[in-house]
This record gives C-alpha cells, sequence and structure tokens, in this order.
C-alpha cells in the first residue's frame, strides 16, 4: 500500500513538476494571470463601483457574494455536523485518555486574560469593520472573537466560558449570521435587483448606490462574522470534551 | 535580491516543516510544528502581497487550528504509529 | 548544472515557488493516502490546500506591485480612463 | 557588517536630517535585540532541563522582541507629523501587548509541566550530564 502511493505520488510529481516549467517565471507582470481581462477590470472597476479600497473585500463580499454565502454556509454546517456527531455518539464509552486536568485555574494567567480579553474583542470588532480599508474582513474578525472565548475556556475551565455562550445559542447566533447575509440578499431582490444586487438599496437608504454596495458589504461581513465566531467556538466546545460539554480541557 | 533571499529561505524551511511535521509521533508536537509552518505560509503571502490570504492564515491556521488540534489530540491517544 | 535553460536551472532558481508547490502537494498527497491516523491525514489534507493557494498566489504576484488596496493617492475615480489602457501602471507603484 | 549598517543608517536619514541620532539609536536597538535573540535560541537548544530552558525563552524572548519592536518604531520616525506619531504609539502598544502575555504564556507552560510532574535535573543528574558531554571532548 505505501509502496503503490509512493508509486504513484512520484509520478504524478514527475507530472506536476514536467508541467511547472512551462509555467510564467516568478513576479512576470506579462503572465497570462496577471494579464487577462478580469483582472484589469475588477483593478480598474472596484474603486468606482464600490468605493471599497480593498480590492480583495469588494470581490469577496460583493462580485462573488454568492460564492461566500455558501462557504458560510459550509462553516455553519461544519460546526452542526460536529457537534451532532459527537453529541449522538454512545453515552458511557471507554477513552483512553492521557492528559489529566484537574487543577484550579491559575491565578496569573487569569488575570492576564482578565486584561487582555477584551483587547482582543476589540481588535476583532475592528478587523471586521476596517476590513474595507486593510487586510481583514468578516472571517479573520469572526475567528479573532472566538479564539477570545477559547482563550476563557483555556485560562479557566469550558464551564466559564459555556457560562458566557452557551452552545445551544452558538448555533443561533450562527443562524443569524447567515440569515443577516442571506436578508440583504434578499432585501435586494424585493426592491428589484438581483439576488446580492447591493446597488438597489441606494432606493430605500439615503445614499448612493456606490455607498450602499459599501455599506452592504459591512453588512454581510458582519453576518460572516457571527457565524464564524460562534462555530468556531462550538468546535472547539464539542471537540475538547468529545461532545459532553464538561470535564473539557 | 533581498526579497528572493527571504523567498527562498522560508520555501525551503517550508519544505523541511512540513516533512517534520508529519515525521514525528507525538501528536501534540505535530500539531506545533503544523502551527510553524502555517506561520511561515503566512510570512511567505505577506511577502508576496497577498495580505487578506496572510492575515486569514495566521488566525485561523496558526491559530484556532492549532488549539483545535491539540483538543482533538486530547482526546485520542497522543501517540501515532507512524 | 545550472546554465541558462537547463531544466534544473528552469525548475530550481527561476521557478522555485512552482517547484516547492508541487512537492508540498506531493508531501500532503503521500501523507493522505499512506499515514493511517486520522490527525497526520488531516495534517495532511492543510499541506494538500495550502500548497495549491501558493500555486494560486504564485501565479498572481507581480514584480514590484503593491498589495490589493487602493493607496489614498491612486484615487480611483480620477485615474479610471487611464487605468483601462494600462491596468499596470497601479501595480508598478511599491518597491 | 557594521560599516553597512552604519552606512545604511547614513542614507536612511540623509533624506531627513536631523534624525540621524534617532535612527542611530533605533538601529542599535534593533542589534542588541538580535543579540539577545541569538542568547535565546542557544539558551533553548543548549540548557539542560525544560526549566531552564523555559526560563531563556521567556525572558530572552520578551526583551529581545521589545527591544526590536521598540528600535523599528524609531527607525520609522520621520517627523514630528500625527501619522509617525500614530505609528510609534501602535508599536508602542505591540510592545505593551507582549510585555503582558509572553512572560504569561512561559509562567502557563512552567506551570503545566509543574503539574505533568517534570522533575529538574537534580545535583546528580548534573555531574552525570557533565561527564557525557565531557567525553566527546576528551576524545
Amino acid at each position: 500500500m505505501k509502496k503503490a502511493a509512493f508509486i504513484l505520488v512520484l509520478c504524478i510529481g514527475l507530472l506536476l513538476a514536467w508541467a511547472a516549467k512551462d509555467f510564467p517565471s516568478w513576479g512576470d507582470p506579462q503572465s497570462p494571470a496577471s494579464s487577462s481581462p478580469v483582472a484589469s477590470h475588477f483593478i480598474a472597476n472596484t474603486g468606482v463601483d464600490t468605493e471599497v479600497p480593498n480590492m480583495v473585500t469588494a470581490v469577496l463580499a460583493d462580485y462573488r457574494g454568492f460564492d461566500t454565502m455558501f462557504e458560510t454556509v459550509v462553516v455553519f454546517i461544519a460546526g452542526l455536523a460536529v457537534f451532532s456527531i459527537l453529541r449522538g455518539g454512545p453515552k458511557n464509552r471507554t477513552r483512553d485518555r492521557e492528559f489529566v486536568v484537574d487543577f484550579e485555574p491559575d491565578l496569573i494567567v487569569t488575570n492576564t486574560v482578565r486584561l487582555i480579553v477584551p483587547v482582543i474583542q476589540i481588535f476583532a470588532l475592528y478587523v471586521l469593520a476596517h476590513g474595507h480599508v486593510s487586510p481583514g474582513g468578516g472571517f479573520q474578525g469572526g475567528v479573532a472573537m472566538g479564539a477570545s472565548f477559547i482563550l476563557i475556556a483555556l485560562s479557566w475551565d469550558l464551564k466559564t466560558a459555556l457560562a458566557r455562550f452557551p452552545i445551544e445559542r452558538c448555533f443561533t447566533v450562527a443562524a443569524l449570521g447567515i440569515v443577516i447575509y442571506a436578508g440583504i440578499g434578499l432585501l435586494s431582490l424585493f426592491l428589484g435587483g438581483e439576488f446580492l444586487d447591493y446597488a438597489h438599496l441606494a432606493k430605500i437608504f439615503p445614499v448612493s448606490p456606490e455607498m450602499a454596495r459599501y455599506h452592504a458589504m459591512l453588512g454581510v461581513e458582519i453576518g460572516v462574522g457571527f457565524t464564524v465566531t460562534a462555530i468556531m467556538f462550538a468546535l472547539y466546545a464539542s471537540l475538547s470534551t468529545d461532545g459532553r460539554m464538561r470535564d473539557g480541557l | 535580491m533581498g526579497l528572493e533571499l527571504f523567498n527562498t529561505l522560508i520555501l525551503c524551511l517550508l519544505v523541511v516543516v512540513a516533512v517534520l511535521s508529519l515525521w514525528v509521533r507525538d501528536l501534540v508536537v505535530s500539531a506545533v510544528v503544523f502551527a510553524i509552518y502555517s506561520f511561515l505560509m503566512c510570512l511567505l503571502w505577506a511577502e508576496m502581497g497577498a495580505v487578506d490570504v496572510a492575515f486569514t492564515e495566521a488566525t485561523v491556521g496558526a491559530g484556532v487550528s492549532t488549539v483545535v488540534l491539540i483538543a482533538t489530540v486530547f482526546n485520542l491517544k497522543r501517540k501515532a504509529k507512524d | 548544472m545550472f546554465e541558462d535553460g537547463s531544466i534544473f536551472n528552469q525548475l530550481l532558481v527561476e521557478r522555485l515557488n512552482y517547484f516547492i508547490y508541487v512537492v508540498l502537494l506531493l508531501i500532503g498527497l503521500w501523507a493522505m493516502i499512506a499515514k493511517n491516523n486520522l490527525i497526520k491525514k488531516l495534517i495532511g489534507m492543510s499541506i494538500f490546500q495550502t500548497a495549491i493557494i501558493l500555486f494560486y498566489v504564485s501565479i498572481g504576484v507581480k514584480e514590484g506591485a503593491t498589495i490589493p488596496i487602493y493607496l489614498p493617492e491612486h484615487d480611483p475615480h480620477g485615474s479610471h480612463a487611464q487605468l483601462d489602457s494600462n491596468h499596470t501602471e497601479l501595480l508598478s507603484h511599491g518597491a | 557588517m557594521i560599516d553597512t549598517l552604519a552606512s545604511a543608517v547614513l542614507a536612511e536619514s540623509a533624506n531627513s536630517p536631523g534624525w540621524f541620532l534617532v535612527h542611530a539609536i533605533g538601529v542599535s536597538m534593533g542589534i542588541v535585540g538580535l543579540i539577545f535573540f541569538l542568547g535565546t535560541a542557544v539558551g533553548v537548544v543548549r540548557f539542560p532541563d525544560f526549566y531552564t530552558r523555559m526560563h531563556a525563552a521567556g525572558k530572552g524572548d520578551t526583551l529581545s522582541t521589545m527591544l526590536m519592536l521598540t528600535g523599528f518604531g524609531l527607525v520609522m520616525m520621520e517627523d514630528f507629523s500625527a501619522n509617525s506619531w500614530l505609528l510609534l504609539l501602535k508599536i508602542l502598544g505591540i510592545v505593551l501587548f507582549i510585555f503582558i502575555t509572553t512572560p504569561t504564556s512561559s509562567h502557563a507552560l512552567m506551570r503545566a509541566a509543574f503539574e505533568d510532574d517534570e522533575m529538574p535535573l537534580g545535583e546528580e543528574d548534573l555531574n552525570k550530564l557533565r561527564k557525557r558531554r565531557a567525553k566527546p571532548k576528551s576524545k
């Protein structure tokens, strides 16, 4: 099995390396990927269409908004699947766990975490809201926000973190994020445009169509941030306790 | 020239770290070495100008995925057979 | 061995990114096929995935380009017509 | 090496006269930070047991990172405009964050090792280690 795999991998590698010598050299501005009409269209028109300086955010949340919506749904389904599979197992199965956790929360660690968790959460909100003009956005801000709850669970114990963010509420918040995303898309559908065509939101909000796209992108990012925050924490809580939500790491 | 040297160094380290994270038997060590891999990848992407990808890799790859991997190993046997 | 035009020069010096992407892809694929431990398989899958993203970023990178964010002095409205004709203008700005 | 660094500093501050001293202080702080970082790396490899290794890693890492970041902030100062001050302030914020978090993380690691019954090396172990390290030299 291992030998067959090695030979297979080696054959694929030789084929790929043979193909790799025909690629454009590194950093060539005239390479096909850089000189394609799609790239030049995005570079030239993002600022005009949407007023968003960060082209990546504009492409992710506006031009390819449908894609990002279902990416968020995939994150939600992944969290739900992990939770359901681990929760649904046999109740008293034997585990050969090698780590035993039975000590008090450490004073220095908990006090430091008390200091830095607000900073992390404010930074996460900054990353989420500032994703238009600097690197960042819903996914990164949501992960940072979820990491702050994971930090609470690591420094005290899982019960303390679950008291602040119960596991049932995790999935409510995650679903709420998708509802926000799809709701903005449906709103633009009802206003006469297509699904996720944010420019039509200018009909009910007192802004220009470009700024409507700008602000709708912010709303969409907030939806993504909700889902990712909740799912990251739910993933950690499920995986570290084997689905039982107690005796965690 | 300086950036190309940096690029080459990180690319060579990447292969070493990728092999190492699959080589070691201890799964916690494997997860930590994989965090190093993610961090090197993040540096490479920041150097190439793909800042959003670099940010995602720094938060997801080097941050949360390491914690989740270790939380998973916590419920499994720590030593792998291969 | 490393003279101009040889395959080693083409792969290892001029296109090191592509060579490393192939190597990482193979490491990940081999781990996914041959390892029995599921965590190792997962790490292999992550390596595979980052290798593919490395490939995408490597074909998109441009020498001396800035990051894909408009700086204040770029002013997308003013340079619109000019950018349509020659979009590399914007990206040849930085270091 | 010092020559090239000095010439780099000179070239750097040629377009913003009057900032030579600040840039020189920044670059020298960076160099000192790198020296401390080398010490950290050597200590992590060479010290005998877990606690002494974490001693090197925790202290040296914190100090060298703080020095390098502060030096970087000073080198980036060009004038007294709001942008420069804001950049320095942000970097000092990172320095403060590192000053709080890195010692805490090494403390948490030490505590975890202590709870896991990891023992520091005693006198006998050290003597054994000395013998083992002395052998290859005598060959």
